[in-house]
Formats: structure tokens, C-alpha cells, sequence
């Protein structure tokens, strides 16, 4: 019997089947920059947001706690008074104080979450951005506009798809906008 | 002076060596491409994709990457070996094509002229390709030798070795199939493999040599550096054996003759063994007049390449004693127990 | 002739609108004899083991091309494929295996050894002598009788020559055995 | 046509270098690659004897000399390696010793 196996070839023959069955099935290549990208999941730890509250105010009040909970020391809060804008039906804070400035160096950040834990307020959230190469030093710092600015998944969108995205490059750099209204399993 | 008829003679000759080494030397880029993408899809990968549709013009962007990279000479290498092992390699590797026969004739429209589809049909055809082929080793030899690097003379010894053991298996593998034809010459091995066995089989080699066909594809994997034999540039163990410091054009040569050692090989078997541009007996009529016997020719070689590649991402590779072991204890038994059947049969 | 005419036309293609076709031949012939015999030259006065090998084989290759010049295009495939194709393969792996780059370089001429230069000026005079001796300029060639070399050198080996034949496969494998029982690692 | 005498004076030009070189030399894998010269310039001599005079008998013993040679280098090429194993040297003079 195994001698017969040997002189047909049978197990040669086995193995080169299997590999013809995986040559005609479809790949599961994830197209990423291209055609694809991948939603993470809403525990996915990525580029921080600074939240509002329903009323469209910032919920951070600078208490400096996520300052001096990071572990790499790479936010930096400076508070001030919040005195309000000119516009006094749209206050600034949920309290009179507030940040006047707040930046996350990203070089530093090692994305463990304990500012997310440390902060009274639910201000800072891990949200779900992962594309943060760039091409100096200066975007790597992320300041406090930046991180205000509502990103393009909701934290509501439940993650763990991959949708169809599209690749943009243009003179402000390189981006891939998901689109997420086609979202199917990975697998 | 020569009159007419021999000056046109002269420049079908010219003009045929012209366009069979232009496609040749084009040949690599599109196989280049077709076993990067034959790799991802047995792997469940895409392969190349970005440069053009499906990463059709991956080729050439390694072209034109490899043509401005730096050519490297190492320290203290031979210098005027390191630079002439790559052509030492490619040279054969052109010249085997000298014999071998594309196709029946082929009447030319203008001239009017009947042209034969190989460039010279010499009486010793077989011997001349299998003697040119085993040329190819002095490139990978000398070239593993002249980098005055270890991984690259190992990979020289081993090339060396495996092709001596080898090179005795695959000729008497075809001394079966120029039993069966009476004759050395290519044309003649392929004119014997006409007609049908039984109206449904076709009249080919391979009904008759199955053991001497499975000799020859193993042997000719071993002479052609491909997986499962591939021990002169095993990555695994000698970084990339004998063209491990070669860069550049230089590596492109190597990488140049690989390839057409590949062709060369499917080539080979598919005139010994397959029928050389006959179609198969139960192609309807119509069908046949409208396919020029190139085509089955050209066909026969693909699907041939396609098993090569199709092998290289199946198997794993030998050992090198396993590889020793199967070439003197397996293969050339088994080959001249070969000979023996086919004159036994003949007689 | 053996070699088919149009194969020849290839070979002589470049050189068909000046010369007739004996002075071609004659031009090939001259081409081969000085290739080969300078790198013979090379062979014997290079200092390299492996630059000698290679000068060697471009050597063996000319020979082959001689063959084909004398119409014999089977010796010139077996030239190839034995000397070229494997014994000189074997050499290459010796030289590379036990790596004598360094252990080679001996005085060229060594002093004391006038005898060999003597005995080789003997050599040369006798062979010059005889040929000027001998009366081969005026061999015309013979009535052409061999035609389909191959063939008829198979025929031969298998009737004519059989016991040769079968006298050489012997040696060969005896020379097997005795190169796998040196080779071995074993002797001491 | 190119006559005989051509072929003679190659084939005995290179019989000189050959000998000369296993003179000459001390290398033990010159001494051999020269023996291979020699024995080539006796296969153009036997070639061309046979092309001229029609005879078979020149080829079939080029053939024979070409196979003989074959086993020659096979056997010298294994003593060699042999005799590098034991006294790692490969000149003709050092090998002066019968017992091993």
C-alpha cells in the first residue's frame, strides 16, 4: 500500500490539489488603501476626541487628572477661566473653567487609556482613528481643536467591518474615507 | 555573388534569430508577473496590485528599478569573473533555442515562400540542447566562486554537484523517447508524435515513456533550480545562494536565466513528450484549420510554466543528501531500467 | 553536407557577401586554432586554478568547433556535453571544495630544471621535423562515404566495436567505484 | 577546404602546450587539466584523420578517448581530494612518500 502511494504519486498529487483548490478560490485580501478599510471595534484604542456634552459644550475642565495619571507624560493642559464667549447662549464649558490649552503628543502616547479612566467628566474617549503617519513632526502633536473635531465614525457605530473606502490624496496629504453604509464581516 | 534566393534565405535566417531572442529576452516579464500572482492566489493573496490593473506593470517597474540600482562589486572578488558569470549563464540559456522546433511550416504572403518554424534543424538536435543547457551552471558556479562570499560558493558547490547528478538521469530519460523516434533531431521526434492511438489517445511520447516523463520533470526541475530543488539559492539556508551579492542588472541576468531555464524545460517536454505543435485526434476539423499549430505549441508550453509554478508553491524543498539520494539511487536506476523496457518493447 | 546548410548560412551569415566558402572555412578554422591555442597558453600559464579551468574549457569549446568544421557534429555534442558539461564541472568542485586559491603559486621556471626546457625544444624539433617530412599536405580527401554520422556510429559501436564498447563501460564503472572508495572519508 | 596539414599543427601545437604545462608545472590540478589538453589534441588529430580518409574508426575512437578520460578525471580528481585530505597540499613534488 505504500509502496503503491509512492509510485502514483498519491500524496504529491493531494498536496497539488489542495494548493489548484486555493488558487481558484477567492482571496481574502483586505484591498486597504484602495477599495477597503477596516472599522475597528468601539473598545479599539486609537486618536483621542475630546467630547461635548448634548448642548454642544465642551465637557473638559481641565482638571489636569489625565496629565498626571499618563504614564508617558505626553498631555499637557493649561486651564483658564472660562469667561464665556461673546455669544453667552453658547457657553464654552460645562463649568468656568476650561483649557486653554490642550495637547497630546503623539509620539509619546503609548495608547494605554488611563486618561480615558482617570477623567471625571467622560471629556477624553479613545476614539478609533489608526492612520496618524504624516510627514513632519508638527501634526504629531494633537491639539485641542483637533481633538474636538467630530471624526468620521460616530461612537456609536458598532465596529469590527470592513467597508468600502476611498483612497484620497490630494495637497493636504493622504487619506482613506471609509464609507460606511457598505459593511461586511472580514471573514 | 550569391543570387537572390540565398540573400532571402539569409535574412529569414537573421530575421528569425532577431524576433525568437527578442521574445525571449521580453519573455521573463510577463512570468515574473505571473508567478508573483499564481504565489498570492495559492496563498490567498491578490499578489501585485497596484501598478496598473492587477499589477500588470509590476514587471516593468522592477525593470526599471533593477536597471538604476547600484552594481555592486564585492571586496576582493575576482572582478572580471563576477562581471561575466551572468552572461556566462544567460548565453546557453539563448542558445538552446537555436534547435528547437515552434511549429510546422508556415508560408510567408509576400515572398511567397514556405519557412520553417525553428531556426536550425540539426541532426543532433537533442544532444546539442541537453550539452548547451548543462553551460548554465558555469554562470552559477563561477558567479558563487567570484563573490569571494561563503553563502554564494556554497551555493556554487551545491549548484555544481546537483548538476552533474542530474544531468545523467534526464539524458538517458530522453534516450527512451529517441529510441521510440529513431532520431536526435527535434523536428523528426516531433513529426513520429502525428496521428492517434486507437482514434481517441493522442500518438504522444508520454503513452508510451510515462516513466521516462516522470524521470525527465523531475530531473529537469533539478537542472532548472526550481523548488523542490532549488538548494544553490535556498533562502532558508544560504541567504540566496550563489546571487546573493549580485544587484542590479547583473541579478536581473540571473533572475533573466531562471526563467527561460524554465521555458527551456517546459519546451523540452512538451516536444518529447507531449507532441510538439500536433492537436489532439478528436479537435474537430474546423476547429484545426483555424488554430495555427503554434498556438497548440504555445498552449501546451503555458499550461507546462503554469505546473512549474504551480509545483514551486505546493512543495517544500529536499535536503541535500535527499537530493543526492534521489539522483543516484531513484532516478538513474529508474531511468535505465527505462531504456531497458523501451528496447525490450522495441525489439 | 551533416550539418544542415541552413545552420551553416547562420554561422557564415555575416560573412557571405565577401568570402566564398572555402576561404570562410578557413577563416572559422583560423578563429578556432587561435582561440584554442591561446587558450591553451592560458591554461598552462595562468596562475589561478580556476582562471586555468575556465581558460581550459573555452579551450574544449573551440575544440567542439573544430569537430563541426570536420563534419562531425555528434563528436562536437559529445565534446560538449562530457568535457564541457561534466568533467570539467568536477573540476570546477574540487577546486571550489577544497579551496586551493592560495596553495598554488610555485616559481614559474625553477631554476635547475634547463632539462625540461631541453627536452621540450627536443619535442618541438622532432614534431616540426616530421611534418615537414611527411608528405600530409598532398592527402586529398577521400571518396565521401560517411553520411548520417550518427547512425553510422551507432551501427559501428554495436557491431564493429562491441568489445571496446563493453571494455569501456567496465572502466567506467570500476573508475565509479574507485572514485566513491577514495572519496571516502575514511581512509587514513 | 582546409587542409589536413592545419589541423595537424593544431592538434601537435596543443600537444606541446599540454606537455609542456605537465612539465612545467608543480599543481597537481594543472598537471591534470593539461593531460585533458593532450588528450583533446589527439581527438582532433584522430577526427580529422577520419574526415579525410572517410573512416569511421577515427570518430568511434575520439568517442572512446573522450569516455576514457571521463573515468581518468573522475579517479584523479577523487585521489586528489583524498591527498588534500591527508597532506593539504596539491604540488607533485611534495608527494614523494608510497606509505600514506
Amino acid at each position: 500500500m505504500n509502496l503503491l502511494k509512492k509510485i502514483f504519486f498519491i500524496d504529491f498529487i493531494k498536496g497539488l490539489s489542495l494548493t489548484f483548490k486555493y488558487n481558484v478560490s477567492r482571496t481574502i485580501t483586505m484591498r486597504y488603501p484602495d477599495e477597503e478599510k477596516w472599522l475597528p471595534y468601539q473598545r479599539f484604542r486609537g486618536l483621542h476626541t475630546l467630547n461635548r456634552d448634548s448642548q454642544g459644550r465642551e465637557l473638559c475642565v481641565a482638571c489636569e487628572l489625565c496629565a498626571k495619571v499618563c504614564p508617558t507624560q505626553c498631555i499637557t493642559v493649561i486651564p483658564m477661566e472660562d469667561v464665556g464667549t461673546d455669544l453667552k447662549s453658547v457657553p464654552r464649558g460645562i463649568s468656568d473653567r476650561i483649557a486653554k490649552v490642550y495637547e497630546i503628543n503623539l509620539v509619546r502616547c503609548l495608547f494605554c487609556g488611563f486618561c480615558e479612566d482617570a477623567c471625571p467628566t467622560t471629556a477624553i474617549r479613545m476614539g478609533r482613528d489608526y492612520e496618524l503617519a504624516c510627514f513632519t513632526l508638527d501634526c504629531a502633536i494633537a491639539d485641542k481643536k483637533k481633538l474636538l473635531t467630530p471624526r468620521d465614525i460616530p461612537a456609536e457605530f458598532e465596529g469590527g467591518f470592513v467597508v468600502k473606502a476611498k483612497f484620497i490624496r490630494n495637497d493636504e496629504g493622504i487619506k482613506v474615507k471609509p464609507d460606511l453604509s457598505k459593511k461586511k464581516r472580514w471573514w | 555573388m550569391p543570387d537572390v534566393n540565398t540573400l532571402i534565405e539569409v535574412a529569414l535566417i537573421i530575421v528569425k534569430v532577431v524576433i525568437v531572442s527578442m521574445i525571449l529576452f521580453s519573455l521573463p516579464l510577463p512570468l515574473t508577473w505571473l508567478e508573483r500572482k499564481i504565489a498570492g492566489h495559492i496563498q490567498l493573496r491578490l499578489g501585485p496590485f497596484r501598478v496598473g490593473p492587477h499589477g500588470v506593470l509590476q514587471p516593468l517597474a522592477d525593470m526599471i528599478k533593477l536597471m538604476f540600482k547600484e552594481d555592486i562589486t564585492p571586496y576582493k572578488a575576482d572582478k572580471w569573473l563576477f562581471r561575466l558569470s551572468p552572461i556566462v549563464a544567460m548565453v546557453p540559456a539563448f542558445a538552446v533555442y537555436a534547435t528547437i522546433p515552434f511549429g510546422n511550416t508556415v508560408t510567408v504572403p509576400f515572398i511567397n515562400k514556405e519557412i520553417s518554424l525553428h531556426i536550425a534543424d540539426m541532426n543532433v538536435g537533442i544532444l546539442y540542447v541537453l550539452a548547451i543547457g548543462g553551460i548554465t551552471v558555469y554562470g552559477i558556479m563561477l558567479g558563487g566562486w567570484a563573490s569571494n562570499s561563503k553563502y554564494a560558493l556554497l551555493g556554487g558547490i551545491r549548484a555544481s554537484a546537483q548538476m552533474v547528478s542530474y544531468e545523467i538521469a534526464l539524458t538517458f530519460s530522453c534516450v527512451g523517447v529517441v529510441m521510440i523516434a529513431n532520431s536526435l533531431s527535434l523536428v523528426d521526434i516531433v513529426h513520429t508524435q502525428k496521428g492517434a492511438i486507437l482514434g481517441i489517445l493522442p500518438n504522444w511520447n508520454i503513452f508510451y515513456q510515462p516513466l521516462g516523463f516522470i524521470i525527465f520533470l523531475i530531473a529537469a526541475l533539478a537542472e532548472t533550480n526550481r523548488i523542490p530543488f532549488d538548494l544553490p539559492e535556498d533562502e532558508g539556508t544560504l541567504a540566496a545562494g550563489y546571487h546573493v551579492e549580485y544587484s542590479g542588472m547583473r541579478f536581473a541576468f540571473f533572475m533573466l536565466t531562471e526563467y527561460l531555464a524554465m521555458v527551456t524545460v517546459s519546451v523540452l517536454s512538451v516536444i518529447l513528450f507531449f507532441g510538439g505543435w500536433n492537436s489532439p485526434p478528436l479537435v474537430p476539423e474546423t476547429l484545426n484549420n483555424l488554430i495555427p499549430p503554434i498556438f497548440w505549441f504555445i498552449g501546451k508550453v503555458a499550461v507546462f510554466i503554469y505546473f512549474f509554478m504551480w509545483l514551486r508553491f505546493t512543495l517544500p524543498r529536499y535536503r541535500y543528501d535527499q537530493l543526492m539520494t534521489i539522483g543516484w539511487k531513484i532516478l538513474l536506476p529508474l531511468s535505465l531500467l527505462n531504456i531497458l523496457i523501451t528496447g525490450l518493447l522495441l525489439i | 553536407m551533416v550539418v544542415e546548410d541552413k545552420f551553416y548560412n547562420l554561422i557564415f551569415a555575416i560573412f557571405i557577401l565577401q568570402f566564398r566558402e572555402h576561404d570562410m572555412e578557413k577563416l572559422f578554422f583560423l578563429t578556432f586554432a587561435a582561440i584554442a591555442v591561446i587558450s591553451a597558453l592560458a591554461v598552462v600559464s595562468v596562475r589561478n586554478p580556476v582562471h586555468s579551468a575556465i581558460a581550459l574549457i573555452v579551450c574544449l569549446f573551440q575544440v567542439a568547433a573544430v569537430f563541426i568544421l570536420l563534419r562531425s557534429p555528434f563528436l562536437a555534442a559529445v565534446q560538449v556535453f562530457i568535457y564541457v558539461g561534466a568533467v570539467m564541472v568536477l573540476f570546477l568542485f574540487v577546486i571550489m571544495m577544497l579551496d586551493i586559491k592560495r596553495a598554488v603559486i610555485t616559481s614559474f621556471l625553477p631554476s635547475g630544471r634547463f632539462w625540461i626546457i631541453a627536452l621540450l625544444l627536443l619535442l618541438i624539433g622532432e614534431i616540426v621535423f616530421t611534418l615537414a617530412d611527411s608528405k600530409l599536405v598532398d592527402i586529398q580527401m577521400a571518396q565521401a562515404s560517411l553520411d548520417g554520422t550518427v547512425m553510422e556510429i551507432g551501427k559501428a559501436m554495436f557491431s564493429t566495436y562491441l568489445l571496446p564498447f563493453e571494455i569501456v563501460s567496465v572502466i567506467l564503472l570500476v573508475a565509479l567505484m574507485a572514485a566513491i572508495v577514495m572519496g571516502r572519508k575514511e581512509i587514513k | 577546404m582546409i587542409p589536413l596539414s592545419w589541423y595537424i599543427i593544431l592538434s601537435s601545437t596543443l600537444f606541446i602546450i599540454g606537455i609542456a604545462g605537465i612539465l612545467l608545472r608543480r599543481n597537481l590540478l594543472i598537471i591534470l587539466m593539461s593531460l585533458e589538453l593532450i588528450l583533446n589534441s589527439v581527438n582532433i588529430n584522430l577526427v580529422a584523420f577520419s574526415y579525410f580518409l572517410q573512416d569511421i574508426r577515427g570518430q568511434m575512437f575520439a568517442i572512446f578517448v573522450i569516455t576514457v578520460a571521463a573515468a581518468e578525471v573522475a579517479v584523479a580528481l577523487s585521489i586528489l581530494v583524498a591527498l588534500v585530505r591527508n597532506r593539504a597540499t596539491v604540488t607533485v613534488d611534495d608527494m614523494n612518500i608510497m606509505k600514506g
